[in-house]
């Protein structure tokens, strides 16, 4: 079985990515760009998807555009969103943003050009099939220690957010 | 008590500026257009989240002076007017005037007209009880017994156009007895059914009484007490079933009620549930009435000898009865005239409506859905 | 004594008073208003006589009760048609509902409303019926008021009240002093006039209100 | 080219995994084409079945016994005014009916009707499943923010909390079904939807009764968890017609009204296939391994055609049944031809090279067609829950059932 238009695939996935996430930090109305973000998130699990982790992309799909994004939305509508709509967009901070964002992309020029034998030319291609196997053992075998300490990490924060949140418990 | 919320007026409500996570009231504005206000009722709630703060009725929309056509009309030609306050229940709108006024002329209906005018307004009862119940389930999201209890109030309705020619608005009755002989069959046809209506309203228990997500939504929501009732004024089932024992057709009886055996059925804690028990209860108490009346039905004349024209002697005089929604009281001052001084109708939606507020403070948006339903309002009465 | 209750016996049809009621109740004009009514009720008023039954007046401990403590202001104690009613001052009829309500168990206020007689100097009857849970009695309360008085609310006697004064301040324009919320109940908050009064026809209403609310010339 | 299309008959896999995109459009127009005619069928379905729970007739003018109903509605729905609300959000307006519409069509293209009647069969198909199927969240969402009203956002609000919280539930118990692939004498698991039956078949038992009450409880968690993800009686919250008028739809009017309905209909069917597949067996006809043997093959590969001779003659006493005068005759006519018709489908299914065919997608679709049924039954019966309730047998009630389901699964699979 041979991959049909994978360039195509690929930079046409490359471009949705990029072009969403303009428009997430471009659109006035947050809600736009949480749209934006989620349309940037499903992209991203094409690329996944093209990279032969279909698990990978699965996961993204219902973790970060079923579920977080929702959440997302939940919260920015009850936002009242009127007064940062009318606020002037990119205010005062366009020295800084464009500072940090030219070091940012000198360094990742840097590393593409200086660093290109740090990154091996291909990876061994996982066969698809074996692919979510693979992910779980890895996940509770040789990384079981970081997974649980990440889970630990999510439960604190979801405690620390219910006290934050909730005023008489 | 029900203190009432200081009221801006709705459009100084305005909308709630603070943000999500500080702010605390929502305004939602209910009706007067809404499915489950059951007429253009209007209710304005103050919400946090889903939990409601306090409610405040707005109402009047139906309203039609139905106490100032009284004062312009004579005595006769005001009868059929009380007929469209409650329409679900006609009957007994009408059966309270004619006493009311046949008190006030020092007449007493006779005989047969009094065991007439009970087997028609117990039939009454059933209906407006089986409107109450389908509208109610509808409401709480159970769609199917509407349409069980459309076909059994269908039969009543049907006995009341061979009566009397109307099925909604049935003027039945007159100052004196009743106009109309009951038509051929009419015993036949009551028995009947009399006898087929108990397996039908075992038929709607089947559906909800046990049923687990009707007793959630209805135990414990809209919870009154006895003592906040009889301060409220609020009457009927919903006092009963706050555990009042108090029915006037027991306490002060009207017509032929004491002829007959009936129990008054009480709840324990003023719930929902209990006042959906208390109402199903009626129905059948209400059958065992119409049976005794209809097997008593006695001969002789239908209509007492009133004069042409009406001339109550000047006084006023208060008299209540026991309707479908509670205690129906006529206030009727005469001033010797053709026409009454004043007629006064204690509504009982009007007044049990007051409770609203105190029913469904703390609780939340889908109670005040099922509470308005169980109050069993109807906002030509309310209204007037 | 109880009234209404009428016995529904064949041959005492055309008796509106029963036999005699409960023991507490004074029998005297009891049998008195039997009378009268059994007078009226057995010739039937081909025309309405000029006479017709008469008010007696009204003993029983209470109004004895309430008589020796307030003296003339209880100004009247009838029975009529076997229903009790009691016309009282207007400046001590507050205070005695209060009585009625916490001393006398008259626990459940029916209905509270008003009468217009124009032509009277006080030309309002304000009208209290009252149920008492215990005695299973009914009473009736009236005080005259005159225009522009305002009387103490009695939503902090029988909290029902509330929506019954707002109805007789919409229909009357009779204001209640105290009143925890005293605004129109049925009609538009900003309606002009009273209509339950009598100088307010049967057709009028408040035009500019119609023309200004619901673009119509006129609801009629 | 002919040669690429005919190839695919001989092979032995879904059109995905052959590669063959020919075929693989011929499945997709096929499996769009029934699922919207099943949508229909659904909606006359439900109107019928629903009304006879409730001693009324329900459609009856258009078509005989209102067979044309969905149609006529149809038209009607496409050519009513479209209205936006002025002050709505107008591209979100536009794009959130679409969302739910791609939503739940797209879980289609893993759903397997039969061994090699799938689109395409993803080693990751029920992820995939799952996945799609919880976008159509953001649709409801979108829709309830953009009409910009009260009671749409409210809904919607609703809407999203409540799928998001019987999504968890629903996936454990999906999990614990997995999990049983897993501990199959071959010892590797499968989130295939094709694997999953396949499972089912070599362990030679329907998951619903593994471990027993194990898996039934694993069933009836996501049967309930179902009805709530589709936000359907009892559990109708977000369209509480007496609380909040229509929920997050309320604005919403014509054509794009019908693509909500659309979408919420092809979510039940495709959340009823997921559970058909996990836990009964998908396409696999009732004992498969025990009642075997050649006259067996030919019983339960002659019950399709069968059954539609039934339908055909209930249809043909309808007929009869028909009043006898001038005015019923087009109706009667009409009903005739329907009867015939579906005699004639029978008869095809009978034809030995169709039957072979068509008799594992018959099985599911039955299997489906009675969780369908199970929707209009609860509808006619259930009130709503309030929506504390519903949170409460979401989080308090099923998600720890769930999650002790899951280890028990895993414990008992261990120890076996």
């Amino acid at each position: 079985m041979t991959p049909v238009a994978t360039p195509f695939f690929f930079y046409f996935l490359a471009a949705l990515t990029l072009l969403s996430a303009i428009l997430v930090i471009t659109q006035k109305n947050a809600v736009h760009s949480a749209l934006a973000l989620i349309l940037g998130l499903l992209a991203q699990a094409g690329l996944y998807l093209m990279l032969y982790a279909p698990f990978v992309a699965g996961v993204q799909i219902i973790l970060y555009a079923g579920g977080i994004m929702v959440l997302f939305l939940f919260v920015i509508m009850l936002v009242n969103l009127e007064r940062s709509q009318k606020e002037e967009q990119f205010n005062r901070q366009w020295l800084v943003g464009s500072l940090a964002a030219t070091a940012l992309g000198g360094l990742l020029v840097a590393v593409f050009i200086k660093g290109k034998a740090l990154f091996p030319t291909s990876s061994t291609q996982i066969a698809e099939a074996s692919n979510t196997q693979q992910v779980g053992e890895l996940l509770y075998g040789q990384y079981m220690f970081p997974f649980e300490i990440a889970s630990l990490l999510l439960l604190v924060a979801i405690i620390g957010a219910v006290v934050m949140a909730k005023k008489r418990i | 008590m029900p203190d009432s919320t200081p009221h801006p007026s709705p459009l100084e409500l305005g909308t709630p500026d603070k943000t999500f996570l500080d702010s605390n009231e929502l305004i939602l504005n209910m009706g007067p257009q809404h499915p489950a206000t059951h007429g253009v009722l209007r209710v304005i709630l103050k919400l946090d989240g889903e939990k409601v703060l306090g409610v405040e009725c707005v109402i009047g929309y139906l309203h039609r002076g139905v106490e100032k056509i009284g004062e312009n009309r004579t005595y006769t030609m005001f009868n059929p007017y009380v007929d469209r306050m409650d329409y679900v229940a006609a009957v007994s709108n009408g059966l309270g005037y004619c006493e009311t006024v046949e008190k006030l002329l020092q007449v007493e209906a006779p005989r047969r007209a009094n065991y007439i005018r009970v087997i028609l307004t117990e039939l009454n009862r059933l209906a407006s009880h089986m409107l109450w119940l389908g509208t109610h389930a509808l409401d709480i999201g159970a769609m199917t017994p509407l349409f069980y209890t459309f076909r059994d109030r269908e039969e009543i309705l049907k006995i009341f156009e061979k009566y009397c020619g109307a099925r909604l608005t049935t003027h039945a009755f007159r100052i004196g007895g009743c106009q109309y002989e009951t038509y051929d069959g009419f015993e036949r046809d009551v028995k009947t059914f009399v006898d087929c209506v108990p397996p039908k309203i075992d038929e709607y228990e089947a559906l909800l009484t046990s049923n687990r997500i009707w007793v959630e939504r209805t135990k414990n929501v809209g919870k009154i007490s006895a003592a906040d009732c009889k301060a409220l004024g609020v009457t009927g089932p919903v006092l009963r079933a706050s555990g009042v024992k108090w029915d006037i057709r027991k306490a002060l009886p009207y017509a032929a009620y004491s002829d007959f055996d009936f129990e008054i059925p009480v709840g324990a804690n003023g719930d929902t549930y209990d006042r959906y028990l208390v109402r199903m209860q009626e129905m059948r108490q209400s059958l065992r009435i119409i049976r005794q009346a209809v097997e008593g039905l006695p001969e002789g004349p239908i209509m007492a000898k009133v004069p042409k024209v009406m001339k109550p002697p000047a006084g006023e005089v208060y008299h209540s009865i026991e309707a479908p929604k509670g205690e129906l009281g006529y206030f009727i001052v005469s001033d010797g005239s053709t026409q009454p001084y004043r007629v006064r109708v204690r509504p009982p939606s009007f007044v049990n409506l007051q409770a609203l507020d105190l029913m469904v403070r703390g609780q939340l948006v889908a109670d005040v859905i099922a509470v308005i339903g169980t109050l069993d309002i109807v906002l030509g009465e309310v209204d007037r | 004594m109880p009234e209404e209750t009428k016995s529904p016996l064949p041959g005492s049809a055309g008796e509106p008073e029963g036999p005699a009621g409960k023991p507490q109740a004074g029998g005297a004009q009891s049998a008195a208003a039997a009378k009268s009514a059994e007078t009226t009720s057995e010739k039937p008023p081909a025309v309405a006589k000029p006479a017709g039954p008469v008010a007696v007046p009204w003993t029983s401990p209470l109004v004895a009760n309430l008589k020796t403590r307030y003296g003339s202001g209880v100004s009247e104690a009838s029975t009529y048609l076997g229903q009790n009613c009691l016309v009282l001052d207007s400046s001590i009829t507050h205070e005695i509902l209060r009585i009625l309500a916490e001393e006398q168990e008259f626990d459940y206020c029916v209905d509270i409303t008003a009468v217009h007689y124009p032509k009277r100097e006080k030309p309002f009857d304000l009208v209290w019926i009252l149920y008492s849970f215990p005695r299973n009695q009914r009473l009736r309360v009236k005080t005259m008021l005159r225009e522009q008085e305002s009387f103490p609310s009695s939503a902090s006697i029988w909290p029902g009240a509330n929506w019954l004064e707002r109805e007789v301040y919409d229909m009357f324009g009779l204001r209640f002093e105290g009143h925890p919320d005293l605004r129109r109940i049925l009609l538009p908050e900003d309606w002009r006039g009273h209509p339950l009064r009598k100088d307010y026809g049967i057709i009028e209403q408040d035009e500019q209100w119609v023309q200004a609310n619901l673009g119509i010339e006129s609801g009629q | 080219m002919l040669d690429y299309v005919t190839s695919y008959l001989s092979s032995n896999t879904t059109p995905g995994q052959a590669g063959n995109v020919v075929w693989a459009l011929i499945y997709i127009l096929i499996v769009f084409a029934g699922v919207s005619i099943a949508v229909m069928a659904m909606n006359w379905l439900e109107r019928k079945a629903l009304a006879h729970f409730q001693i009324r007739l329900g459609p009856m003018r258009v078509g005989p016994h209102g067979l044309l109903q969905p149609i006529a509605d149809a038209i009607k729905l496409l050519t009513k005014e479209d209205i936006i609300p002025e002050n709505a959000d107008r591209l979100v307006f536009w794009i959130a009916p679409l969302i739910i519409l791609c939503a739940s069509f797209a879980v289609y293209v893993v759903i397997p009707f039969g061994p090699t009647h799938a689109i395409t069969d993803l080693n990751i198909g029920i992820l995939f499943m799952l996945g799609v199927s919880s976008l159509s969240v953001l649709g409801v969402v979108m829709a309830g923010w953009a009409s910009n009203s009260h009671y749409p956002l409210i809904g919607s609000l609703r809407s999203s909390a409540q799928m998001i919280s019987y999504e968890v539930a629903m996936g454990m118990a999906v999990v614990s079904a997995i999990l049983m692939t897993s501990l199959n004498r071959s010892g590797t698991g499968t989130l295939s939807m094709i694997g999953i039956v396949e499972a089912q078949q070599q362990q030679q038992i329907w998951y619903l009764f593994k471990f027993f009450p194990l898996g039934f409880i694993a069933f009836a968690i996501f049967a309930i968890a179902m009805v709530a993800e589709t936000n359907r009686a009892p559990f109708d919250l977000p369209e509480a017609e007496s609380e909040l008028t229509a929920g997050f739809h309320t604005e919403y009017s014509g054509l794009r009204w019908s693509l909500f309905m659309l979408g919420e209909y092809a979510a039940m069917i495709a959340v009823s296939s997921i559970a058909v597949t996990l836990w009964l067996g998908g396409w696999l006809r009732p004992f498969p391994n025990a009642l075997t043997g050649a006259t067996w093959d030919l019983a339960f590969s002659l019950l399709p055609g069968f059954t539609f001779l039934v339908l055909a003659v209930v249809a043909w006493v309808g007929v009869i049944r028909m009043p006898k005068h001038s005015y019923f005759r087009m109706q009667t006519l009409g009903l005739a031809g329907f009867a015939v018709l579906l005699g004639l489908i029978g008869l095809v299914l009978f034809a030995p090279p169709v039957r072979d065919r068509i008799q594992d997608i018959f099985w599911f679709t039955a299997k489906v067609a009675f969780f369908m049924y199970m929707y209009i039954w609860y509808r006619a019966t259930f009130p709503r829950y309030r929506f504390d309730q519903l949170m409460r047998v979401g989080w308090k009630v099923l998600l720890p059932v769930s999650l002790g389901v899951l280890i028990g699964t895993a414990v008992v699979g261990m120890v076996l």
